[in-house]
């Protein structure tokens, strides 16, 4: 990709200043290392504040969408009777689960109950590793990215697993069954939602896919896999299973509350639960990332001259977005029945995701249509996806009685 | 570089050791677990990343899934749990034969003289592996794609527990 | 306009009719099955009518390729000799079928069988190739044995049964010996193994296979040919199944499948192997001899009536193959003239088709006596017929006297010519065939006075009804062409005058070493 | 007005017309059927003068006409017409004297209910008989000749309820058939021989000098000329229908049929026949006559067959009760008497003999009818007698046919025919035996002639139904008297002058007088007369059943007479068991030697069924079972490592590992 | 003795201890996870002999490597639902018990 202009304006470049900056001090054999580290500490920090503040802003969300104002009691020490919005509600959170008394049960394994939530976030974590979140702003720029991405993924689930065995409790072990059977039924439309991004960028590796959504220099509409018809299903399907994959919302089933108290976080309590809420936050900031850098371009600008916003504020922005996106499903959409809910992988994303790998492969053939031959490719590729949708759609809700909404009168 | 080598192999060698002695299955599928990421780790050493995440995603991600379910599935009978004495027995032959395995192999992997270059570790990008497994092997592929369907769906079929089926199988 | 297939095959369409309309009526089923039965002769009539007799070789040629790998060909072709069979069978089928009107149990099924009999006998005087020509001589066994089978007399069963396996035991044999000449020479064309056999080379070949090949094949196919005429010794099968047969298809067999053995000899043995005929004729002289003879004498000690005719129709079958074996032993010895062989095939021709009418006429006779004593057909069953049915007598005295070769009606020509043939290649076998003649009007005489003649006994003694209606319809224009043949010979002898003379042309005069000029 | 030779095949034709005719019309057609046969007969009859005007315009041509029958290869078959005086004077006898019995028919048979088939039968006899005598080829002879032999046979067997009619029948045509087969054979040989059966066709006829000697000059391997053999088998089957010697037992029981049969067939035409056709190959008979290196000739075998013939008839004549018995054997000895002339070397004589002998023999045969027909069919002489008086004209005429056949001089046309042939007899220089028997047979038959006529008219009606007998109405004594009229105008024929010689064989010398000769047979005639007299005539038999005179005198010989010398049980000794014989070798052949062998076949096939079944039941199953057996107990020993026990697997194939892995170091297999 | 030689030695003491496993343990699942194990170490040799292979490509050793784990996935998925199967039958997964398909 040639880089355009303003690649070096300061703002661009000065993360990667700053780290080689702080490089510099250090020995020729330990510079690997200190850079390794620094990366981390720097992932932690952003992360975490942004974990932070994600919660409340989730809760202002909710509050907002039940007409309710939400969190804006607490305050600072020193400022007592400023109006803070809630802002330091988070690390009243934080004070809360630090302090909380940790209790284990007896009967439970010790090792795994620890160890649970241990890897859970220490898995969430790994994800972070691949994702670019600017031009040269990614830490580990390793071939099969995506792979790794969902690689550590998929190990989450064996901590959910050791989370319920190990607090030998009826209701946790059937939460986590319930859970991993939710996380297994949805890993596969997930990764096969990602396979036409692979196929059309030709490489697995998460900074090549956002250069492939480069600008097409004077092209009005952005060149993000997202504005092609298979883009749009893979980005709609890759959505729905990142919510199911992070147990939110209409997926939140493991710990509904109202029915399996907590699910397999049932025995947990103190920092342990709040290691396992921080997980799922992490999940869900480490999926949108994948996201946007699959579908909506990364860092990449909309068009060739909002360049000059640096990369890695585009890419905040898309995350962010999607977050709050997730936050409005969650207060707008019900709870899936467990059988609705793996039906509606099997028998639904699976088939049109294997459809849209279809899909994907004619419009990578047909790249050199132009002209008017652009409409009737747009067309077929549309038709292609829209008439299973319906199909499989309409066959999957058969049985069901029309939908009838009773409003409050 | 062969220290790391030697670490991953005592991860690997230790907990796969540990495992196969356990007698708290779940422990033992868990260390099992453990080591299949030893194993991983060993991959991305020799510089096959693909190989090790897809062994990661494979083995830890859905093996062990299925190991822990059989394992959830089969606990109702204690009988397994105590050791039974002719079991021992079958113990000290099951080690003598490992050992005797081991001694042979060590044996010859020492006698043959295996010159190896000292270049780096080879990189292979995933375009090559996509390209090579499109080219020649494309056969391999579809073939394994059929093996992997046909042993989903006789995994399910047989362990599809459906009422009559217990009758039938009554001796 | 495919005229030969269409004779042969247009009685198989009406079998096939026959087949697809089990619902039919039995009165419909007998009308279906004789108008196709009379199609041959309107066929044979239409043929006649465009036969120009002097043109050399086959006429209505129809060649088609069939089975490409195997070289065999669709080959039918109609010369002289061929047309006046097809015309016997178109003669002969509709009053054996007339003759069997009343009796057959369930018309249908006698009709389809009688049908298919007919078409392979058709198919069996105009093939050329061998490979269908074989299928049509094999198939014409199939009806005859179900047709014997099922509406024959009591002993039915035995006697097809023989006729069946002995008749396939011989043409086995025929067959071993043309898959022979088939992979010496890799043709099964008649016209082509003619020509071959002509300039020696058909018998080079085989012999260059291995040297007893030729002899084998020669044995092979004359045994196939001589179970079916019957030549004398293989001939045990014919008294039963034609005693046993019912009227209508004893009729044909007598009128036409024993004429399909001397079309064999005349068609293809005598064509394709004239040295070996030759070598053999001395003993196939005998042979006949025999047949003529003893055909002869047997009939005079048989008590049932069709026995009789059967022995009767061995004897003048014999008479034909005389006439050939002389001819053929004549060849190259000092004895051999030219017209005296074209008399001889000319006798042999005009012997077949007159035998043809006169035993079918016969047996049709022996049948109306059958039909009327309820079953049977022994020689003291009747006595004094002719007070009884007196136009009855007539028409079969007439029948008798024509059998018995009295001049003025068709068998004379045909016995006179073979004589002159075989009087004049070999003397001493045409005086012991007078014996044949003599022995001939002793038992046909004897039949006559037994049945015929005397005071009224027997079946004869009861209600006795002359010969009406169908019978009569069946009987009369037998009669009336023994008398035109009779006294027109020219009619048939025109047909077949140009092949007889270019068969005995061909004949090169062999001359082997000096034998006993006339034996 | 005269009739061309093209034309001559009309006077056969008619009577076959009328045949057809007559078969055509049913049973109640009697009046047409019966005057078509008259009608056609009158008009052969006038076509027959005109065609005897013709032929004796030119007596020595041979007047021909030849068509094609039908064409065979290169050649043609050909047949045609001959007229010579030969032929015009035997139609005008054949036509006269058929018409004269046709005309008797109608009264003999007027109460039979087959009449219009009888006259259908008579018709086409004649149709036959005339075309024998018009043909010019051998073949159509021949033809013509079985025809006259199938008519014979219907006119014999025409009271077929008889059996013993329906056997007479058979036996005549088969008799008559066996000589016919030689004639076939003859005229196979001459057709082989000579490539034509034509009589006279411009020089290539066979009776043309050219043929003749080729004939000749070929022989066969026993030195018999060609000419002589086929002479000899056409003189077969003129024995055969002449009833000559050996084949002669037919003529006798032909009497079977009806009066007019005999006579028209048995006097007059059909044996007349064979004498004919040895006239008419006269040439070819005596082709051979002047080679003296022959071991035979063929006339003089004629001429010896004649001379027995003539001798055994009238000896067995002598001692028959039938009438027409008697007749008949009479007949037998004037053909012997005819077959004796030609052999002698005159066949004119023969002819002539033939012509006045077919008058009076039809006059004795009617005559005998109308006796027979008045006696209500009684036959047996012992049992008439003294029909004398009541039958005036039938004895009357009956006695002039007796004074002719017996050869009383000069008035009668018998004598003068007889002395014709006792003259040719006395002129052959070869031997004189037939002369002899000739003049013992005139003796006899006088002798015969005398017994029959006494025994039959006078003395007393031995019987109701003789008694009974009366004169018969005028349609059948008309023709009685015509015939006697005519038995003694023939006499003409050769008296003054020797008329009929120079008719038919001009260039034929006749030495004069042999006065001697004709003195002699008057009275050899004159000792038959007086002797038949003397037994007879004077005492009269009293009773049907009183022996007879010469049987008390002679009884063996007259026993062995009566019994017809007896040939029809040697006959039957020898041909019958002998055709017997072979027709059971020839069936037993069938069903035991032929169809044994088919059987023997079968059963072989059974036999090797069996043998294949047994053989593969014990031999291959058995062996097959025991080997499957030990292979299942060596399974049983190796399934026994099957433990079922997954461990167990596992640690073989571990140890067999290893064992592989040292064999390899060690074995130092690099 | 270089790297690979220590490599090998290292899958070839993978793979007796699963060996010894599976031949020692009772329990099925152990069995087979004592197979895997062996199926592991042979992965192992496949990559190391990659790794020090004079001519990395065309990575044959790699892409083995990934169809063996591929089809070790389903093998063992295979497995298990047997060893369920056998439970369901026998109501314990202990190998010895199932030995019905004996000769």
């Amino acid at each position: 990709m040639n880089a355009p202009a303003n690649t070096n304006s300061l703002l661009e470049r000065a993360p990667v200043m700053i780290r080689d900056w702080i490089i510099g001090f250090f020995p020729e054999s330990l510079r690997w290392p200190v850079g390794a580290l620094l990366a981390i500490a720097a992932m932690l920090a952003v992360f975490g504040l942004v974990f932070a503040f994600l919660t409340l802003a989730e809760r202002k969300l909710l509050g907002r969408a039940q007409n309710r104002p939400g969190p804006n009691r607490s305050g600072l020490p020193f400022f007592r009777g400023t109006k803070l919005f809630g802002l330091t509600q988070p690390f009243a959170d934080a004070v809360k689960m630090l302090t909380k008394e940790d209790i284990v049960p007896r009967a439970a394994d010790h090792l795994l109950h620890f160890l649970a939530p241990v890897l859970v976030v220490a898995f969430a974590l790994m994800t972070f590793a691949v994702i670019p979140y600017g031009r040269q702003l990614v830490a580990v720029d390793i071939d099969a990215g995506v792979l790794y991405f969902f690689a550590a993924g998929a190990a989450t689930e064996l901590a959910i697993f050791m989370a319920g065995w190990a607090s030998h409790n009826k209701y946790s072990l059937i939460g986590a069954m319930r859970a991993l059977a939710q996380l297994i039924s949805y890993e596969l439309p997930l990764l096969l939602s990602v396979v036409p991004v692979v196929m059309l960028a030709g490489t697995l590796s998460p900074t090549k896919i956002v250069e492939a959504q480069a600008n097409v220099p004077g092209g009005l509409i952005p060149h993000w896999h997202v504005f092609t018809p298979w883009g749009a299903v893979g980005f709609a399907i890759f959505m729905v299973a990142a919510l199911a994959e992070a147990n939110r919302s209409p997926f939140d089933l493991p710990e509904g509350e109202s029915e399996l108290v907590a699910g397999h976080l049932t025995e947990y309590s103190g920092f342990k639960y709040a290691l396992f809420f921080m997980a799922e936050y992490f999940g869900m900031i480490g999926l949108t990332g994948m996201g946007a850098t699959l579908f909506l371009g990364g860092w990449q600008a909309p068009c060739a001259f909002l360049e000059f916003i640096p990369s890695y504020l585009w890419f905040g922005v898309k995350m962010l977005s999607l977050i709050l996106f997730m936050m409005w499903i969650r207060a707008t959409l019900l709870r899936l029945r467990i059988d609705q809910l793996t039906r509606l992988a099997w028998k639904f994303l699976v088939p049109l995701a294997l459809i849209n790998l279809g899909t994907a492969a004619f419009w990578s053939r047909t790249d050199s249509w132009s002209g008017p031959l652009q409409f009737v490719r747009w067309a077929i590729a549309l038709a292609l996806i829209v008439v299973p949708f319906v199909v499989i759609g309409r066959r999957l809700t058969a049985g069901l009685a029309p939908r009838t909404y009773r409003y409050a009168t | 570089m062969t220290a790391a080598l030697i670490l991953i192999a005592l991860l690997i060698l230790g907990s796969t050791a540990v495992a196969m002695s356990l007698r708290n299955l779940i422990h033992s599928a868990l260390l099992l677990v453990l080591s299949w990421m030893g194993i991983a780790a060993f991959y991305l050493w020799a510089g096959a990343e693909f190989v090790a995440f897809a062994q990661v995603l494979v083995y830890a991600g859905a093996v062990s899934m299925i190991v822990l379910f059989a394992v959830l599935l089969t606990r109702r009978s204690r009988a397994d749990l105590s050791i039974a004495p002719a079991s021992l027995r079958r113990a000290v032959a099951g080690v003598l034969a490992g050992g005797a395995t081991a001694g042979v192999l060590t044996l010859a992997v020492l006698r043959t003289n295996l010159q190896i270059a000292p270049s780096a570790a080879p990189t292979v990008t995933v375009q090559q592996l996509g390209l090579e497994l499109i080219g020649p092997q494309v056969a391999s592929v579809l073939v394994v794609g059929v093996i992997l369907t046909v042993a989903l769906l006789g995994a399910v079929v047989l362990a599809a527990s459906d009422r009559n089926d217990g009758k039938e199988d009554a001796p | 306009m495919p005229l030969l297939s269409l004779i042969i095959f247009v009685p198989w369409v009406g079998a096939l009719l026959l087949a697809a309309l089990p619902r039919i009526g039995d009165g419909a089923a007998r009308v279906l099955t004789l108008i196709a039965s009379l199609s041959t002769l309107a066929l044979g009539l239409v043929a006649l009518a465009s036969f120009h007799p002097a043109a050399p070789g086959f006429q209505f040629v129809e060649q088609h390729d069939w089975i490409r790998s195997l070289n065999v060909h669709y080959h039918l072709g109609l010369d002289g000799m061929s047309l006046l069979l097809v015309l016997l069978t178109g003669i002969v089928s509709p009053a054996a079928l007339l003759a069997s009107w009343k009796q057959a149990r369930s018309p249908r099924y006698f009709g389809l069988l009688f049908l298919a009999l007919q078409g392979a006998a058709l198919g069996v005087f105009l093939a050329l190739d061998f490979f269908h020509w074989f299928i049509f001589w094999e198939l014409s066994l199939v009806p005859a044995f179900f047709l014997i089978k099922l509406w024959g007399g009591p002993g039915a069963a035995r006697a097809a049964y023989q006729f069946f396996i002995y008749t396939l035991a011989g043409s086995a044999f025929m067959l071993l010996g043309f898959a022979a000449i088939f992979a010496a020479t890799g043709t099964l064309d008649f016209t082509q193994l003619a020509r071959l056999a002509a300039d020696g080379l058909l018998v080079e070949k085989l012999a260059a296979v291995s040297g007893f090949w030729p002899q084998a094949v020669f044995l092979g196919v004359l045994l196939g040919l001589a179970v079916k005429v019957p030549l004398f010794p293989f001939h045990t099968w014919l008294p039963p199944a034609y005693a046993e047969a019912p009227v209508g298809v004893s009729m044909f067999l007598t009128g036409v499948m024993s004429k399909m053995g001397v079309y064999g000899f005349l068609r293809i043995l005598w064509p394709l192997f004239p040295a070996h005929l030759h070598a053999a004729s001395g003993w196939l002289l005998c042979l006949a001899l025999g047949g003529v003879v003893f055909g002869a004498f047997a009939a005079m000690r048989q008590t049932d009536l069709k026995r009789m005719v059967a022995y009767s129709s061995v004897n003048h079958l014999s008479y034909c193959l005389l006439a050939l074996f002389a001819v053929s032993y004549s060849t190259g010895r000092i004895g051999f003239t030219v017209p005296a062989s074209i008399a001889a095939f000319a006798g042999t021709l005009l012997q077949m088709f007159n035998h043809g009418l006169s035993a079918a006429a016969l047996f049709l006779c022996v049948g109306i006596l059958e039909s009327r004593s309820g079953g049977r057909r022994g020689l003291g069953d009747f006595g004094g017929v002719r007070t009884a049915a007196p136009v009855f007598a007539g028409l079969c005295g007439i029948t008798m006297f024509s059998s018995l070769g009295l001049p003025g009606l068709n068998g004379f020509v045909g016995e006179f010519l073979i004589f002159r043939g075989v009087f004049g290649l070999a003397p001493c076998t045409a005086t012991i065939a007078t014996l044949g003649l003599l022995a001939t009007a002793l038992f046909l005489l004897t039949f006559w006075q037994r049945v015929f003649h005397g005071p009224r006994a027997g079946a004869a003694s009861r209600e006795f009804r002359d010969v009406a209606g169908i019978e009569l319809v069946a009987l009369v224009p037998l009669v009336a062409l023994m008398f035109l043949f009779g006294v027109l010979p020219h009619l048939l002898t025109n047909l077949f005058n140009p092949l007889v003379t270019s068969w005995v042309s061909h004949i090169n005069p062999v001359v082997t070493t000096a034998q006993l000029p006339l034996p | 007005m005269t009739l061309s030779v093209q034309h001559l095949w009309l006077i056969p034709a008619l009577p076959l017309l009328a045949a057809a005719i007559g078969a055509l019309t049913p049973s109640g057609g009697r009046t047409l059927a019966a005057s078509a046969a008259i009608a056609a007969m009158v008009a052969a009859f006038v076509l027959s003068c005109c065609a005897l005007v013709a032929a004796l315009a030119d007596p020595t041509a041979n007047l021909t006409y030849n068509f094609t029958w039908f064409d065979l290869g290169t050649g043609a078959v050909r047949l045609g017409w001959l007229l010579n005086p030969l032929t015009a004077f035997m139609c005008v006898m054949v036509t006269f004297v058929g018409t004269l019995i046709f005309v008797f028919s109608l009264g003999y048979m007027h109460d039979d209910e087959n009449f219009t088939r009888f006259f259908c039968f008579l018709s086409l006899f004649a149709a036959a008989m005339l075309g024998i005598v018009v043909s010019n080829s051998l073949l159509f002879l021949f033809v013509s000749w079985e025809l006259v032999g199938l008519a014979s046979y219907l006119l014999i067997g025409f009271w077929f309820q008889k059996p013993e009619a329906a056997a007479a029948a058979k036996k005549a045509f088969i008799t008559t058939r066996i000589g016919d087969l030689g004639l076939l054979l003859g005229m196979v040989w001459l057709y082989h021989a000579r490539g034509t059966l034509l009589f006279f066709d411009g020089g290539a006829g066979v009776l043309e000098p050219a043929s003749l000697t080729a004939l000749m000059v070929s022989t066969l391997s026993c030195g018999l000329a060609v000419s002589t053999a086929i002479s000899l088998l056409i003189f077969c089957g003129a024995v055969g229908k002449s009833g000559q010697f050996p084949l002669h037992v037919w003529l006798p029981d032909a009497m079977e049929g009806p009066t007019p049969v005999s006579a028209l067939i048995h006097a007059a035409t059909m044996v007349a026949a064979g004498v004919f056709l040895i006239a008419r190959i006269y040439p070819l008979m005596e082709a051979d006559y002047h080679h003296h290196n022959l071991p035979i000739h063929a006339l003089t075998v004629v001429a010896f067959i004649g001379a027995i013939t003539a001798l055994m008839g009238a000896l067995i004549a002598v001692a028959q009760n039938d009438i027409k018995r008697v007749l008949a054997f009479s007949t037998v000895s004037q053909l012997g008497f005819m077959m004796l002339a030609i052999g002698v070397g005159s066949w004119v004589a023969a002819i002539f003999h033939l012509l006045t002998h077919a008058f009076f023999k039809a006059l004795l045969f009617l005559g005998a009818g109308s006796v027979i027909h008045a006696a209500h069919h009684e036959q047996d002489m012992r049992k008439l007698g003294g029909l004398s008086g009541p039958m005036r004209v039938t004895f009357l005429t009956f006695a002039v046919g007796m004074m002719a056949l017996a050869g009383v001089p000069f008035l009668f046309s018998g004598f003068w025919s007889k002395e014709a042939i006792l003259h040719a007899a006395h002129a052959w220089d070869v031997s004189h035996i037939p002369l002899y028997f000739g003049l013992t047979a005139v003796v006899l038959t006088a002798f015969y002639m005398t017994r029959l006529v006494a025994e039959t008219f006078f003395g007393k009606p031995r019987s109701h139904a003789a008694g009974l007998a009366h004169e018969n109405p005028a349609v059948m004594t008309v023709p009685l008297v015509i015939l006697a009229a005519c038995a003694i105008l023939l006499s003409l024929l050769a008296w003054p002058t020797p008329w009929l010689q120079h008719q038919l064989d001009p260039q034929a010398h006749t030495e004069p007088g042999g006065l001697s000769l004709m003195m002699l047979s008057i009275v050899l005639v004159a000792l038959g007369l007086g002797a038949g007299w003397a037994l007879y005539g004077r005492l009269l038999r009293t009773n049907a059943s009183a022996p007879d005179p010469l049987a008390a005198a002679l009884p063996r010989l007259h026993a062995f007479l009566a019994a017809r010398m007896m040939f029809d049980e040697l006959y039957a000794a020898t041909f019958g068991r002998l055709s017997n014989g072979l027709a059971a070798l020839a069936d037993g052949l069938d069903r035991y030697v032929w169809g044994g062998l088919v059987n023997l076949v079968a059963r072989l096939g059974q036999f090797g069924g069996l043998v294949n079944r047994e053989a593969d039941e014990d031999g291959l199953n058995a062996g097959f079972d025991a080997v499957s057996r030990k292979v299942r107990s060596v399974g049983q020993i190796y399934s026994r490592a099957q433990t079922g026990e997954t461990h167990g697997y596992l640690r073989v194939i571990a140890l067999g590992f290893v064992v592989l892995v040292l064999l390899v170091m060690l074995g130092g297999v690099r | 003795m270089n790297t690979l030689q220590l490599c090998l030695l290292i899958s070839s003491a993978l793979f007796c201890i699963g060996l010894a496993g599976a031949l020692s343990r009772t329990n099925t699942i152990l069995v087979l996870l004592g197979i895997e194990l062996m199926l592991n170490a042979a992965n192992l040799n496949f990559i190391a002999f990659w790794r020090f292979n004079p001519a990395p490509l065309p990575a044959t050793g790699v892409i083995f490597v990934i169809f063996a784990i591929a089809v070790a996935a389903a093998e063992a998925a295979v497995g298990l639902a047997l060893v369920i199967a056998i439970y369901r039958h026998q109501q314990n997964i202990r190998l010895q018990d199932a030995t019905r398909l004996k000769g």
